[in-house]
């Protein structure tokens, strides 16, 4: 259709004072508010869980899911979804632990290129044949999988020597697992690369209205595969931080890490219809899902209120998360 | 500077010296939401009545990840005194399970699934690792289903999730009774990932693929065998073909017992939850000390038995009692080492 | 996540209709003459049975979340709402864990309470504004939890016979549960065609903004197709329920995906506005068919997931064609 | 009731946005029976207003008064049972509905009984709606099928609804509804708006001020969100609006004539040679440097894909594209563009904006060089550039860090046609409908700048909104019919041919 309609027929109440502003300027805050608000309440259901250890291992917990979210961010952040990065780690854990004995450092580099082409390769069938990114990566997951499958011999691949790997899982000073650092790095890396480079731009407005956006000479379709290959790399490091603690490589290792990481994307606040969002949200966010996934047992929550309380907390923070200033109509 | 190990953090207790009451149980397990795992819960639980604790109950929705996330957790905890039983995901979530326990002191039993060159032998908390032994239990059941069309004829083989230990076993000791039996064909054999709604489809695609020639059902585990029987239902086969399953749920023995199941084989679920607790619980307060434990029960298959109709009345209720999980008798059902 | 198409060649007047909506019919068609060449077993009459007795619960399903896909919202709850119709149905019809019989009542009670759990992901939509991706991932999260609940350790056989010869009779040769699915779909499509929760649900995919600047409100009829899928997810664990003769927690494990798959493959846009309840039983067959039929020409069960997903790509792709057009919006 | 009550009045309405007073204080008056124009610039306020009379917006003080009577405007049904209703701005149809479910949309009556659609009813309804406005076109087609004139039409059609739905003359609502209708549409427009003052009274905003003075009574002004005055239509000329618009006299060279530069035919900055695609086929045309070339035609001559073609959007099956005599190829969007080639698309809100991002991000979403200092962005440059064109185009906006969404039609246009300026590398622009929308005052800036552009040697072509405009603008006007160029006139300034001229080559 060519007329869609931009007026928000809501408008926002006629004060514009400045608390409205304060608001809007906290919403960008919620996601940490989110991340501490939950802590407290963990530690008043177990006071024992605010201890330095409980924190760093729940730190270290998160790293690959951090890695994960921050690079599909870029696919949903271009309106996109990526379906396939658990799979993609799974397999790179098969690839790694294979890979190891014979390319040793070599190995993880190679992982991660390998990760980033398998992305890139969905990027480009979901430009060029104009297939729903949906629809791509959820058959980009089954190919990997049984990929996975076939080239570990349907088993765990054991890796006899990690000393290449082994740095990932070391703790800097003792408190910061090295692991966490990276990932918080990789977080980093990608952000500043946005907001530096004209790439923020483009990403948004190809979230935002992708006719647009090519219109304007923006290059849509390189972007989308930029975004792609990097989800894919961010799958495949993601997949060397699970072999460096695993000691071993599976081909449905990291295949159960999908929805917490797309969790932690719209938990972060990031638009799932694209263009509004950032990597430091999905940071935040990935902190809020680890923390109720390994918080609410540990506290002693019994397994069936356990999936409850997960289901109920995760909309809420979501509903405090989410910036609707920028989205006028929520799907 | 990098180290190993996070810093600070409780020291775990020197070996035996435990109070009774100081003795901090976990149990985990996939979900509650199947009967097997749920009395492995069950029987943590009463063993744990028995010593005057409780049990703290695990589950991490068969997800790799988040069973590791859950041990990690744990162990940042308070180490001393910790005793685990833990059923691990699958063979590649053992090592860092068994690492992490080590370097925390807690004292850690595993079933069903470890890589064969990771040994308890080796660790210091590590104290056994118990399973059954799939290729046996595999065969036990094919032999019996072989028996049961005559020995001769077709089946079909229903596999557990691929990538699994308990799967790859048991059905290389389908294939070992095969070879035994030239005259029995295996027509085919698909995935039903240990899941008893799979099994119905897939077993309902197999027999109109088959036709008359399927006189046997070979399933990796009893939930996929009572998947497998709904299908032979809805096609009014039921009785005609015979159906063959592991872990002797009561729903299959049940089935045995009047005679729409052919066999099943006992992994005691109750015995597991309470078992591995048990052991933990007397290394940690003394009544037992790890360098006694004969070697051969580090790591161990236990007991298990082939149920078929003439025995299954046995089977009908759990056959676990207190006794079993006294310190003396802990490794009373010890079939043999792992190989 | 979604693909939308901006119709920028407004100039030419819909050429072929027929043309764009018969790719999903004919990717049906060459595949099934695809396995019917190459096995002999897939052809026969009784596969054709099994196949449409296997794509009765999926149908269901689809039928439920093709309305919600219409209105370009997703809808990832079946899992959840399915496992607890099903344990709710397996404690109230005769059981082998309850006195109870409640026979017809005690399926209407598991239908409602999908429908309630239906009307949760709408009032988490509509009210706290949560996208559907994450209100009703959280909703499914709570209807495992409370399945786990029902389910209390063990496993509750059905005995009522009714409810199990919904699986084994036939009349004209097709297995009761295949005739319910076939009514679901023709009420279906009759609420999609002549009812106003119908239009609207598609109006509300293809512009939402324009119902609420002409004074519909679109809020109760969100909350509406929400509860009527969540009615359909609870049928479909009573279904799965008749199967497997026990009520389990996993009944729908799975279900979500492939439903969404299904509804796409069939030509519904998950930008919603386009396809309907017909599209989708379209798509349902085709991937029915396909597990069926590679199952039946023998490929190994490592490669089976891969080959599926590669052949769903594949029939989405070529379906697409008739409907590629430069600077048209794939998301 | 008498009949000197007004149908509408407002008073002292004031609507403040972050930055902006969009409303400040208007009072007007919609009399019985009478058809009130409202003019005023590109963001003088006129559709915050009329938005605030169907509860669209809120405003922040003021009162309106329906028929005497002070009412709340909570929700376009409250205004519509008080039997106001509006065609807004930018077309609101539900493209995959039927025109006959759009026509009723929220007030289906006798179509929908207790949630079931009754077809036959709804068809017949909507017929009834579409007869009295002369629409022939079939009330159960999916509205994504319509031209765009038809959807305007089914607009007119819907808010006509208005007349069964109230007790009481309505009063209707028409926000620039002429400006994507040909002329012929338009006469059919008018003779509506006529036949309504009988029956309601009707408020009609256009940017064409003749076409003000033709169908209004009396004319209402708005500059800066205040009302600055009224004229009665009869005997008034559109300079006289034009000075209270914007508070001084315009200029008399509207199309800048005196600017134009004479064409050196030599140069040829384009030349395309039979191009073929979905909707078009031979299609020959040369544009030199520094010069303007216009398309005329009717609804479906195709013209709107040669020109998207030209820019990489749209697919052509055969033919060759030659930029200063090197061949290209348009395989992107992308190639165009750094060919040198610059679109402005015809409809802004889906295609040439990015409604969420700011001013500044849309207007250099092109350019890299512009804002850039190598592969990083320099905020400064970017700044500072865009804050020039700003001022350069008067592109009336708080901020160059505002949500381009938030301001006004014309000043949306003025950002996406300086998207291609600021790099100041551009050989050949593509326009679309460049001054839809925009006030006379936008209208002439926009045309100067053109004559500059072309004075500075771009190449342009032009797809004009009217055919005044083409014949003012163009130095070539090429005129296309079924997807083919059918004639060819000169339009030297000085020998410009006639409207006329035109019209019988069209047809
Ligand atoms: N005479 C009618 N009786 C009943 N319904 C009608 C009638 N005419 C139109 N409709 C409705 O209008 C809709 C639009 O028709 P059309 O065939 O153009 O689109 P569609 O088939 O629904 O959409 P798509 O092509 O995207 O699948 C139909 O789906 C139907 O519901
Ligand atoms: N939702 C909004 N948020 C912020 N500012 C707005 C909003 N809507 C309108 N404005 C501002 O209010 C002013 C008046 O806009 P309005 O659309 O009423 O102008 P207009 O007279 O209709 O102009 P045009 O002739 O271009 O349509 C403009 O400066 C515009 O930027
Ligand atoms: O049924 C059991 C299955 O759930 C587990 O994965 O392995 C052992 C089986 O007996
Ligand atoms: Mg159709
Ligand atoms: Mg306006």
């Amino acid at each position: 259709m060519s007329t869609p309609v931009a007026t928000k027929p809501i408008d926002e109440p006629a004060t514009v004072t400045r608390d409205r502003r304060t608001a809007r300027r906290l919403t960008g805050f919620m996601p940490l508010i989110a991340l501490v608000a939950l802590m407290a309440a963990l530690t008043v259901a177990d006071p024992d869980f605010l201890t330095q250890r409980s924190l760093t291992a729940a730190l270290r917990t998160a790293a690959p899911l951090i890695v994960l979210a921050a690079g599909a961010t870029l696919v949903v952040l271009c309106g996109g979804i990526d379906l396939s990065i658990a799979a993609l780690a799974s397999l790179s854990t098969v690839f790694l632990a294979l890979w190891l004995p014979d390319l040793g450092g070599l190995a993880t580099p190679a992982v991660i290129a390998v990760a980033a082409t398998i992305g890139a390769v969905q990027g480009l069938a979901h430009v060029l044949l104009r297939l729903p990114s949906f629809i791509v990566t959820l058959g980009g997951m089954s190919i990997l999988s049984a990929v996975a499958l076939v080239v570990s011999g349907a088993g765990t691949v054991r890796v006899v020597d990690d000393s290449t790997v082994k740095w990932l899982d070391l703790y800097v000073a003792g408190y910061v697992p090295m692991s966490t650092a990276m990932a918080v790095l990789v977080v980093a890396v990608i952000a500043v690369i946005l907001r530096v480079t004209p790439l923020r731009s483009w990403i948004s407005a190809t979230g935002y209205s992708e006719s647009a956006a090519r219109l304007a000479g923006t290059p849509v379709d390189l972007v989308k595969i930029g975004a792609f290959c990097v989800s894919g790399a961010c799958a495949g490091f993601a997949a060397v931080m699970l072999v460096s603690r695993q000691f071993s490589g599976g081909p449905t290792m990291a295949d159960n890490l999908l929805l917490p990481a797309v969790a932690a994307i719209v938990v972060g606040g990031t638009a799932i219809t694209g263009g509004h969002g950032s990597v430091w949200r999905s940071l935040a966010g990935a902190l809020v899902v680890t923390l109720l996934r390994v918080g609410l047992p540990i506290v002693g929550v019994p397994s069936a209120y356990e999936q409850i309380l997960y289901g109920v907390i995760i909309v809420i923070a979501v509903a405090l998360t989410l910036d609707r200033s920028k989205i006028s109509i929520i799907k | 500077g990098c180290t190993e190990e996070q810093a600070g953090g409780a020291e775990a207790a020197s070996e035996g010296a435990c109070k009774p009451s100081d003795v901090k149980l976990v149990g985990q397990v996939r979900n509650e939401s199947n009967p097997y795992e749920a009395s492995w819960l069950a029987g943590g639980d009463a063993f744990a009545k028995s010593v005057g604790l409780t049990q703290e109950r695990l589950t991490y929705a068969g997800d790799s990840t988040k069973q590791q996330e859950q041990i990690n957790q744990i162990l940042a905890r308070d180490t001393e005194c910790l005793v685990m039983n833990v059923l691990p995901n699958g063979d590649s979530d053992t090592a860092p399970i068994v690492k992490g326990a080590d370097r925390a002191g807690a004292y850690l039993v595993t079933q069903w699934n470890k890589p064969a060159d990771l040994k308890p032998a080796e660790y210091k908390t590590w104290v056994s690792h118990i399973t059954y032994d799939g290729v046996e239990s595999g065969q036990q059941i094919g032999d019996a289903l072989i028996k049961t069309i005559g020995g001769s004829g077709g089946i079909i083989a229903l596999q557990g999730v691929l990538d699994t230990a308990a799967a790859k076993d048991r059905f290389a000791g389908l294939q070992a009774s095969l070879k035994k039996n030239p005259g029995v064909q295996l027509l085919d054999q698909q995935a039903a990932n240990f899941s008893r709604a799979e099994a119905l489809t897939v077993t309902k695609t197999l027999l109109t693929k088959h036709g008359d020639k399927v006189k046997g059902i070979w399933a990796a585990n009893d939930d996929m065998a009572l998947g497998a029987l709904e299908a032979l239902q809805q096609a009014g086969l039921t009785g005609k073909v015979a159906v063959v399953g592991i872990d002797a749920v009561p729903d299959a023995v049940r089935a045995v017992q009047n005679g729409t199941m052919a066999a099943t084989v006992s992994s005691d679920g109750t015995w597991q939850g309470g078992i591995g607790l048990a052991i933990g619980f007397c290394v940690a307060t003394g009544k037992l000390a790890v360098k006694d434990i004969a070697p051969d029960n580090r790591a161990f298959f236990a007991e298990q038995f082939l149920i078929t109709k003439d025995n299954a009345a046995d089977f009908a209720a759990p056959k676990t009692n207190p006794s079993d999980f006294e310190c003396g008798n802990v490794f009373n059902r010890v079939a043999g080492p792992l190989k | 996540m979604q693909s939308e198409v901006v119709d920028t060649s407004r100039r030419h007047p819909r050429r072929g209709v027929s043309f764009r909506d018969a790719g999903p019919p004919a990717a049906l068609v060459v595949i099934f003459v695809l396995f019917a060449v190459l096995s002999p077993q897939f052809r026969s009459i009784d596969n054709v049975q099994n196949i449409m007795d296997a794509a009765a619960v999926l149908a269901v399903v689809t039928c439920g979340i093709t309305f919600v896909l219409m209105m370009g919202s997703i809808d990832l709850s079946a899992a959840g709402v399915m496992g607890a119709s099903a344990l709710t149905v397996s404690l109230l019809v005769a059981n082998n864990r309850t006195d109870n019989d409640f026979g017809l009542l005690g399926i209407a009670v598991a239908i409602v309470l999908g429908c309630a759990f239906g009307c949760l992901s709408g009032l988490a939509l509509v009210l706290l504004k949560v996208p559907s991706f994450m209100a009703t991932l959280g909703v499914s999260a709570v209807g495992l939890g409370v399945a786990t609940l029902m389910f209390a350790g063990v496993q509750p056989n059905v005995s009522d016979p009714m409810l199990k010869s919904w699986a084994i009779e036939r009349f004209l040769g097709f297995s009761y549960l295949t005739w319910i699915a076939a009514a679901c779909i023709l009420v279906g499509w009759l609420v999609q065609r002549y009812t106003r929760l119908g239009r609207y649900a598609f109006a509300i995919g293809g512009a939402e903004e324009v119902l609420l600047l002409s004074g519909v409100r679109v809020k109760p009829y969100k909350v509406a197709v929400f509860a009527l899928a969540g009615a359909f997810y609870g049928l479909g664990g009573v279904m799965v329920t008749s199967q497997l003769g026990a009520g389990l927690v996993q009944a729908g494990s799975g279900y979500d995906f492939s439903a969404i798959t299904a509804a796409v493959v069939g030509g519904t846009l998950l930008t919603g506005g386009r396809g309907g309840i017909l599209h989708s039983a379209v798509g349902v067959l085709l991937v029915m068919v396909l597990t069926n039929g590679l199952v039946q020409v023998g490929v190994s069960p490592y490669w089976q997931g891969g080959v599926e997903g590669l052949i769903v790509v594949a029939a989405v792709a070529a379906a697409v064609i008739p409907q590629r057009r430069r600077n048209q919006v794939v998301k | 009731m008498s009949e000197t009550v007004p149908a509408l009045e407002v008073r002292g309405l004031v609507k403040h946005y972050p930055g902006v007073k969009a409303v400040d204080g208007v009072d007007l008056v919609v009399r019985q029976h009478e058809v009130l124009g409202l003019a005023g610039e590109n963001g003088a306020g006129k559709s915050t207003l009329l938005k605030a009379l169907v509860g669209l917006v809120s405003p922040d003080a003021g009162e309106i008064y329906v028929r005497g009577r002070a009412v709340k405007l909570r929700s376009v049904v409250d205004a519509a049972n008080h039997g106001i209703g509006m065609v807004f701005q930018e077309q609101s149809l539900v493209p995959n509905l039927t025109a006959a479910e759009n026509i009723l949309l929220g007030s289906e009556g006798g179509a929908v009984r207790r949630g079931v659609y009754r077809w036959e009813t709804m068809r017949r309804l909507a017929q009834e709606q579409l007869d009295k406005i002369g629409s022939t076109i079939d009330p159960l087609a999916r509205t994504d099928t319509l031209t765009f004139a038809d959807r305007q039409m089914v607009e007119i059609a819907k808010v006509l609804r208005i007349e069964e739905r109230s007790q009481h003359p309505p009063v209707i609502i028409l926000d620039e509804p002429t400006s994507v209708l040909e002329s012929k549409e338009i006469d059919t427009l008018f003779a509506q708006i006529r036949r309504l003052r009988e029956i309601a009274s009707v408020v009609f905003v256009s940017h064409r001020l003749d076409e003000v003075l033709d169908v209004c009574d009396r004319v209402a002004v708005l500059r800066g969100g205040r009302s600055v005055g009224e004229v009665a239509a009869a005997g008034a000329v559109p300079r006289d609006l034009h000075r209270m618009m914007i508070g001084s006299t315009g200029s008399d060279d509207h199309y800048h004539e005196n600017a134009a530069v004479p064409v050196v035919a030599e140069q040829p900055r384009l030349s395309v040679r039979g191009l073929s695609g979905t909707s078009f086929r031979d299609v020959d045309l040369d544009v030199a440097v520094g010069e303007i070339v216009a398309i005329v035609g009717v609804h479906g001559s195709g013209r709107e894909d040669v020109c998207r073609a030209l820019f990489g959007a749209e697919p052509t099956t055969a033919g060759e594209i030659r930029l200063d005599g090197k061949r290209i190829d348009l395989s992107s969007t992308r190639a165009a563009c750094a060919a040198g080639i610059g679109y402005v698309p015809a409809e802004r809100k889906v295609e040439g904006m990015v409604g969420p991002m700011s001013v500044a991000e849309n207007m250099t979403l092109t350019k890299q060089k512009a804002r850039c200092a190598g592969p990083f962005v320099a905020p400064r440059k970017q700044a500072g550039l865009v804050d020039r064109w700003i001022q350069r185009l008067s592109i009336r906006t708080p901020s160059r860090d505002t949500a381009i969404q938030r301001l006004s039609g014309g000043n949306q246009q003025k950002v996406v046609l300086a998207r291609w300026l600021v790099g100041g590398d551009i050989g050949l622009l593509l326009l679309d409908h460049p001054t839809r929308g925009l006030d006379i005052g936008a209208r002439s800036e926009v045309y100067r700048l053109m004559r500059e552009l072309a004075a500075g040697g771009v190449a342009t072509v032009l797809l004009a909104d009217s055919l005044e405009e083409a014949i003012g603008m163009a130095d070539r006007i090429l005129v296309m019919s079924d997807g083919r160029v059918v004639a060819e006139v000169a339009c030297p300034s000085g020998g410009k041919p006639s409207p006329l001229d035109l019209v019988k080559e069209m047809v």
